[in-house]
């Protein structure tokens, strides 16, 4: 106690950039730097994986999540409606199928619709198809969760006000709930475009031919013909030209939400 | 006395693991290995084993994705000592990793639904032809799509890709011979058509520069096939004597 | 009987268990304000809310101007077109504008046109002094001017009664007085008025008559200056007792 | 000078381009209760806050009791514990229960013993009429409970002076008395008091001095009699007009 | 308008029932059922899974879980603090690490390892400690992003009424905002444990030994012998034995969090 509080901070800053300093030190003398650039950053396999990585990889990724997330937009909001309904059969279809979907592996998923499906109903989908059911399906789930939460995040006092302005429930359901939740389900749901974006790494286990692979795919392939990490840390980099920008947006969805939303309350 | 290396057996040959000889494949490859139970067997595991029996060590199994063993990191990251995956000997492969002498002869061969018609390339016209990830087959299936006009679709493993068959998600899958018999003996409602003679032979990989483990693999190879336990193990699996060797 | 605008006879509310509403009577003449006071939990919100029947009741029968809204056939939504209602917490429509605020339930319940319903919401804006706000959102108001926005949309349906649940005890206290002077110049201009509130001045300027309700049961009814000024019953004297003068309490637990 | 307990000279604070205090003289007694009134977002909080330095000012002097917190060498947590403060929203630990709130910063930072700490607190609850609920946890409790275990929580510490920040606003209204009692009752013991507050009995009642802020000035200040029974300046008195009598007004943006 | 607004509903409610007739009439009669029972539920198969998918690759799931949930922990801790560092570089690294590995998928993140972390460090790790890098690694970018956010969701108010009694910052982080923290983030926290569960099925791609099976690989193997989907099936419903637990889990804390915090600010 003879020190100051004040000066007692500055003693406790420098600290911790000396521990900073201590590791950088550490991680660059441990470290193989010459073998990692050999290893990480090899400029040729970079260069003979462009135009394809973007024009065929990038391209695929971008439109299998953007299938399955459209199909998973349509059936997560009729299951959110089954979910919210009286009648209870369809809560608990709807249940079982999020719970279910929520709880296993994409991965499994895509095993079990890849041979499930044409066994089950005895039809072979179009791949694209195929995609888009086994991303969907699994999106489904997550987006039926954030739309019955949106619906139900809703102030109760908004329909009671529109019913006493002589609303009906559904009326007040489209013209005041729905846009509403809308604005609440926003940056859960970009949140759940990133999570389908890496989920559609996945999908190379239902079979895939070169022109529609997909960037994980992609990168393995370019990898067993060349042991570099390049080809990984290229998809890796095109992934978060996508999910990057996504998770931005999600976040200043959520901000501007969340303060107009403080405002009203205040 | 032999010098005791890290984690040697009594033979001297150094191991990745002492007492074991972990072997590098990629599962499943019916009939070269694959589960039965609770264990890993096949042609491949059975020849392995007699290496490891000379070794005085137990073989242990290391499942791990085919491209990883071809293109050497599994070696590289000291995951195994040898590689038996009913792996062709390529040109291409041995300037990743060492190959032992041949142990099997091969051919690619075409699983088709039965009753399909389709017997050649040319019939894949405007389908698609199912191969896996690195294998020999998908490289004999690319180089000759263009002038057969089919889609190639490729697959992790091979199940994946037989069932693609099945289930109709392909026209044909191609692959050695070995695997694409036993698989049509087991579902009837597939068939094997034609073979292409491609001549591949399998071989034993191991660490480039491995050449202790290379001799023991290659002197164990040859003393089975002078004893007949080659052949025994051979018809074991395949049902057949062999018909070279 | 039949002059009485608002007739509750016999009105029984339970939540569960939670008895809230025990056996509630209550007549409101035409063009009379009525103010409910009483202590939390009493049951105040709950009656207002029976009345345009956002809470069903167990039991009772509610008519309005000769309408029985209790009974199994009644359009219950056209009803409520009539009975205007303003909640404590405003409940403006966020996601609307001022005038949309207005208009939106005038053409889609009312079917009024665009122009007519524009022209009804500017008076009623105009009504409560805020034809500035047309185009503001709800979050970029005050409480007060946002509660004097509500009062203003449920006047652009047109109600023949104006319910109020503690409009203004969200406000801060200095804009209490803007919310207060809109409600005031309701009540001159004859409008049925019934209003849950604390602040007992205004009842004691404005109302006909006063209800204390305590328990789920009305202890005491009468004009302003008999229910505040002069109360009969002992938890009415408590209850104006702890409200009226704060100060003079030493520490007690309310429980 | 010297006999002022709370001196505090030309006083600054802005936040960002803001400035929320503009030039800020006060002197407190010892054993004073000094009301700040005034009008939302005037600087009544910043200034409170800035005693006890949770607000860094910008410029001025603030002594208390001798010490000046201003000072970059003055150890700011002892001397904050000579400073009780007791905050709008109460800010009860939520996760300790009402005994733990009262003794953890007696034990952690004062490092009296358990047993004295327990001591003291079972001393302040029963000031506060709570003796019943050492065990509860504060959400067990209702808003005036709370508060009154706040300051419980703060007296605990043997502070020298007290300040409240609008300390019954968040509380439903039959549940201020039993706060303004607990304040009352702390003012007759001779405790130095700084209390922003709405209540103007209470301020005229108790209050040494009432001061009048507005704009980050203090507009007018003096006893409570003048400042709030005869307002000499022209804000002070359209303030208190709408404060005290809500009533009588029409609408009128207050922007 | 001819009919009370109680009738109508009770035909709305009518129609309800026979949509859900109508679509499980159509299911039934569209799918082959006899080939479903075949294909999905082979009891011979089912039999010869047991005990192992329970001894082995259930238990080899939770086990490798656990090693990823606590080392992702651990290292989410430190990247928490680190972001809410008044030192600049500090919030950088853990910004670029948590930005990262949220962005790219966990199976090209796992190659990663895989393929970078023997060639970078010149060492090979014991099979479980890759695992628990992988896994942990992955894990560790959102738990770093919730325990952050659970901090900062402590209500300003409880620093400071604890600075009002004298606590210094260090002190109030401890003995106030910790333990309130702690409590905020258990609901998100569990479901992160349910992600990293999920993710497990990938670290096949790491290589794996027999004993080492988890749920998704022994599953495959069991398929790529008997290509019924019976052990896709048994291994899904494994997985839902723990994540069905955690997740109302999840959710029991998540309401009970709220209704205390409710309560606390009526
Ligand atoms: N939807 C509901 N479900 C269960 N209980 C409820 C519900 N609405 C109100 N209650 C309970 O009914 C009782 C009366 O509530 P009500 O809101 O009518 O009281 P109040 O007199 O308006 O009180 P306040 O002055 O606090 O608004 C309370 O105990 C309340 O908890
Ligand atoms: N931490 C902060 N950052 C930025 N602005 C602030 C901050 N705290 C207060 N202000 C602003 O400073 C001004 C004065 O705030 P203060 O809380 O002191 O007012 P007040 O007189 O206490 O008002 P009220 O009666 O509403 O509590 C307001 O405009 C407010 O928005
Ligand atoms: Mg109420
Ligand atoms: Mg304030």
């Amino acid at each position: 106690m003879a020190m100051s509080k004040r000066k007692r901070a500055e003693y406790i800053r420098y600290a911790q950039y000396g521990i900073l300093l201590v590791v950088v030190v550490l991680v660059a003398v441990l470290a193989d730097w010459g073998q990692i650039q050999r290893a990480f950053f090899n400029v040729d396999i970079a260069k003979s994986m462009f135009p394809s990585v973007i024009t065929v990889a990038l391209k695929n990724t971008i439109i299998y999540t953007a299938l399955g997330f459209g199909f998973g937009l349509a059936l997560g909001l009729v299951l959110a409606l089954m979910k919210l309904s009286s009648v209870a059969p369809y809560r608990w279809i709807a249940t079982v199928y999020i719970e279910f979907f929520r709880g296993v592996p994409a991965l499994l998923v895509f095993i079990g619709i890849y041979y499930g499906v044409p066994i089950a109903f005895q039809m072979q989908f179009p791949p694209l198809t195929t995609v888009m059911l086994a991303l969907g399906g699994v999106g489904a789930a997550y987006m039926a969760e954030t739309i019955r939460a949106g619906i139900q995040a809703v102030p109760k006092g908004q329909v009671e006000a529109a019913r006493s302005l002589g609303m009906s429930q559904s009326r007040a359901m489209i013209t005041i709930v729905i846009p509403q939740a809308f604005r609440i389900i926003l940056p859960p749901l970009t949140n759940e475009l990133i999570l389908l974006t890496k989920d559609s790494s996945l999908i190379y286990i239902l079979g895939l031919f070169r022109e529609q692979y997909e960037l994980t795919k992609f990168g393995r392939e370019t990898l067993s013909r060349s042991p570099s990490l390049t080809p990984i840390l290229i998809a890796g980099l095109c992934y978060l030209i996508i999910t990057l920008p996504l998770g931005y947006l999600s976040r200043y969805l959520e901000r501007r939400g969340t303060s107009g939303r403080k405002k009203v309350s205040a | 006395a032999t010098p005791v290396n890290q984690g040697a057996g009594d033979s001297g040959v150094p191991l990745v693991q002492s007492g074991k000889l972990v072997t590098c494949t990629h599962l499943s490859y019916k009939p070269f290995q694959f589960s039965e139970g609770d264990k890993t067997v096949g042609f491949d595991v059975d020849l392995v084993d007699l290496v490891a029996k000379d070794l005085g060590v137990t073989q242990q199994i290391f499942d791990t994705p085919f491209e990883t063993i071809t293109s050497g990191t599994s070696f590289n990251a000291n995951q195994c000592d040898l590689a038996a995956a009913g792996m062709t000997i390529t040109d291409e492969r041995k300037q990743a990793i060492d190959f032992s002498d041949p142990y099997f002869n091969a051919e690619q061969a075409l699983l088709v639904k039965k009753g399909s018609n389709i017997k050649a390339l040319a019939d894949l016209k405007g389908k698609k032809l199912g191969v896996q990830q690195d294998t020999t087959g998908e490289k004999y299936a690319n180089d000759n799509a263009a002038a057969n006009g089919y889609t190639v679709v490729q697959f992790e493993d091979l199940p994946l890709s037989e069932t693609a068959v099945r289930t109709g998600a392909v026209d044909a899958v191609i692959n050695d011979n070995g695997v694409l018999y036993d698989y049509a003996k087991e579902f009837p409602d597939t068939e094997v058509t034609t073979e292409f003679p491609t001549n591949e032979k399998y071989g034993i990989g191991v660490k480039k520069g491995n050449t202790a483990l290379l001799t023991k693999i290659n002197d164990v190879l040859k003393k089975a096939k002078e004893n007949g336990e080659y052949d025994k193990i051979y018809e074991k699996w395949f049902g057949k004597k062999p018909t070279s060797k | 009987m039949s002059d009485s605008f608002v007739e509750i006879t016999g009105l029984k509310k339970s939540f569960g268990p939670l008895e809230v509403l025990k056996n509630i009577d209550l007549q409101v003449n035409r063009g009379d304000v009525v103010c409910i006071i009483g202590p939390s939990g009493s049951g105040k919100s709950t009656l207002l809310r029976c009345v345009n029947l956002l809470e069903e009741p167990n039991d009772g029968k509610i008519v309005v101007n000769d309408v029985e809204l209790t009974h199994p056939d009644v359009d219950i939504d056209t009803a409520r077109t009539k009975i205007g209602m303003v909640f404590q917490s405003f409940n403006l429509f966020s996601h609307l504008n001022v005038l949309a605020n207005l208009t939106v339930a005038q053409r889609k319940v009312l079917k009024r046109s665009e122009e007519e319903s524009r022209r009804i919401a500017l008076h009623n804006l105009d009504r409560v002094g805020l034809s500035d706000k047309v185009h503001s959102m709800p979050a970029q108001l005050s409480g007060g001017q946002q509660q004097r926005v509500a009062i203003a949309r449920a006047l652009s349906m047109d109600p023949e009664v104006m319910l109020f649940d503690e409009p203004t005890s969200a406000l801060d206290p200095e804009l209490v007085g803007d919310v207060l002077g809109v409600m005031r110049q309701l009540a001159d201009e004859g409008m049925t008025m019934l209003v849950v509130t604390h602040e007992m001045q205004f009842a004691r300027e404005v109302a006909d008559k006063v209800i204390f309700m305590d328990g789920g049961y009305i202890v005491e009814e009468g004009p302003a200056a008999d229910v505040i000024g002069n109360p009969q019953e002992e938890r009415t004297q408590s209850f104006l007792a702890r409200v009226l003068d704060p100060t003079h309490h030493g520490p007690k637990d309310p429980e």
